[in-house]
């Protein structure tokens, strides 16, 4: 699976993309989110403030207890500032 | 058909707003330049970080809704990445109307709801050599809220 | 400084935002162009009369009221005259801000104040030879009132 | 004092503009616009509905109540349809 960082996010933890084989038992993105913070002191320190950090699956926007499924690509971002 | 451009080319206001002109009798156009500070501290350069594909979509759904709910001929977003120096244009988002009350709600709504809900950062890098993320502004989240129909 | 364009000539909406541009952040127009058709009825051409020197006073006084109510950093306003085929341009009406919302709030109250406030007086001439006086509109009254402080 | 008409006024009374001399007694718009209904018949159907026309007196809107004093130019109109 694809997972992308955005922003502060992608500053904090090093680079922009990644590919991983969630483990067993990691179903959804709350879940997932639980593992990659638990990869590297940056990737702790990037996840520390869950509720700034906002993912869609698939580019599609998904709140935390969505699914994974067989999605290919999750990305992990700051709230939008465009415009 | 409303259109959707993203990415680090610079547009031309009045080419772009030319497209939109056919029968309109209406077009309403915002349009976003980089400022020379931030906070009062002079500013170098912005960087519009942004989400390739997801980006799009996201704009093209923002479009497709105004569409809907207003009576628009066409409409128009154009929206800048990468490093812009102060005085670059940012953003353009235009909508054409018959109905000039028509042509400028929606024309709000666009650009209300690209700052909110299309994926793009920006990032400040200042003359003094500091830099940061832009923060999301409260207001406009609430600019963006006032278009949630009940 | 406020400006204000009136007469015959055409005018390139791409220059003439370009001259707002400096350090706004945030510039809102409306162009308005001559419709193919009137109540259904396909138009030959629209003719625009006006008072000169009264209409070059009035829309300056109403640039100036923009420029006290709103934060602006600039307004224009642009209004032809004369004969005006369909596609033509008729009017622009801009204000420059470093907000969003002052500028496109402004920009609002220029273009509903100038239907209203201004001596032009529009004519159509219909394909099919007939020609009338175009009437005041109520929801243009409206528009105009709204903007009525209390 | 010169005195201007537009748009369908400007039509139906045959000019732009004329220069007259206030008789005496008249020192209002109303009046004077009361004496340009008197001069001629297309002058009397130009001024039949007075609701529908607005006056400016040197350059300012001006109701028809006001004084006429020194002012130089007088305007007649229908409502303003620009924009």
């Amino acid at each position: 699976m694809k997972i992308l960082y955005f922003a502060w996010l992608r500053e904090r933890i090093g680079h922009a993309e990644a590919t991983i084989d969630p483990p067993a038992g990691v179903t959804t993105i709350a879940e997932l989110t639980e593992y990659l913070a638990s990869l590297s002191p940056a990737h702790q320190r990037a996840f520390a403030n869950r509720s700034a950090i906002k993912t869609a699956l698939d580019q599609v926007f998904a709140p935390p207890e969505t699914p994974l499924g067989d999605a290919q690509e999750l990305a992990y971002f700051p709230p939008f500032t465009g415009g | 058909m409303p259109r959707v451009i993203v990415g680090p080319a610079d547009f031309d206001p009045g080419t772009a707003l030319a497209t939109l002109e056919a029968d309109a009798g209406a077009i309403a156009s915002f349009i976003g330049i980089v400022r020379g500070t931030a906070d009062n501290r002079p500013l170098a350069a912005l960087t519009l970080e942004h989400y390739p594909g997801m980006t799009e979509q996201a704009l093209a759904r923002i479009a497709d809704t105004a569409m809907t709910r207003w009576r628009l001929l066409d409409c128009l977003i154009i929206h800048r990445t990468g490093r812009l120096e102060p005085g670059a244009r940012i953003v353009l988002a235009a909508a054409a109307s018959a109905h000039r009350g028509d042509a400028i709600e929606a024309m709000t709504f666009l650009i209300d709801w690209l700052k909110t809900d299309a994926p793009f950062w920006k990032h400040e890098t200042f003359r003094d050599g500091t830099a940061r993320w832009v923060a999301p502004r409260e207001t406009d989240q609430h600019a963006r809220d006032r278009w949630i129909e009940p």
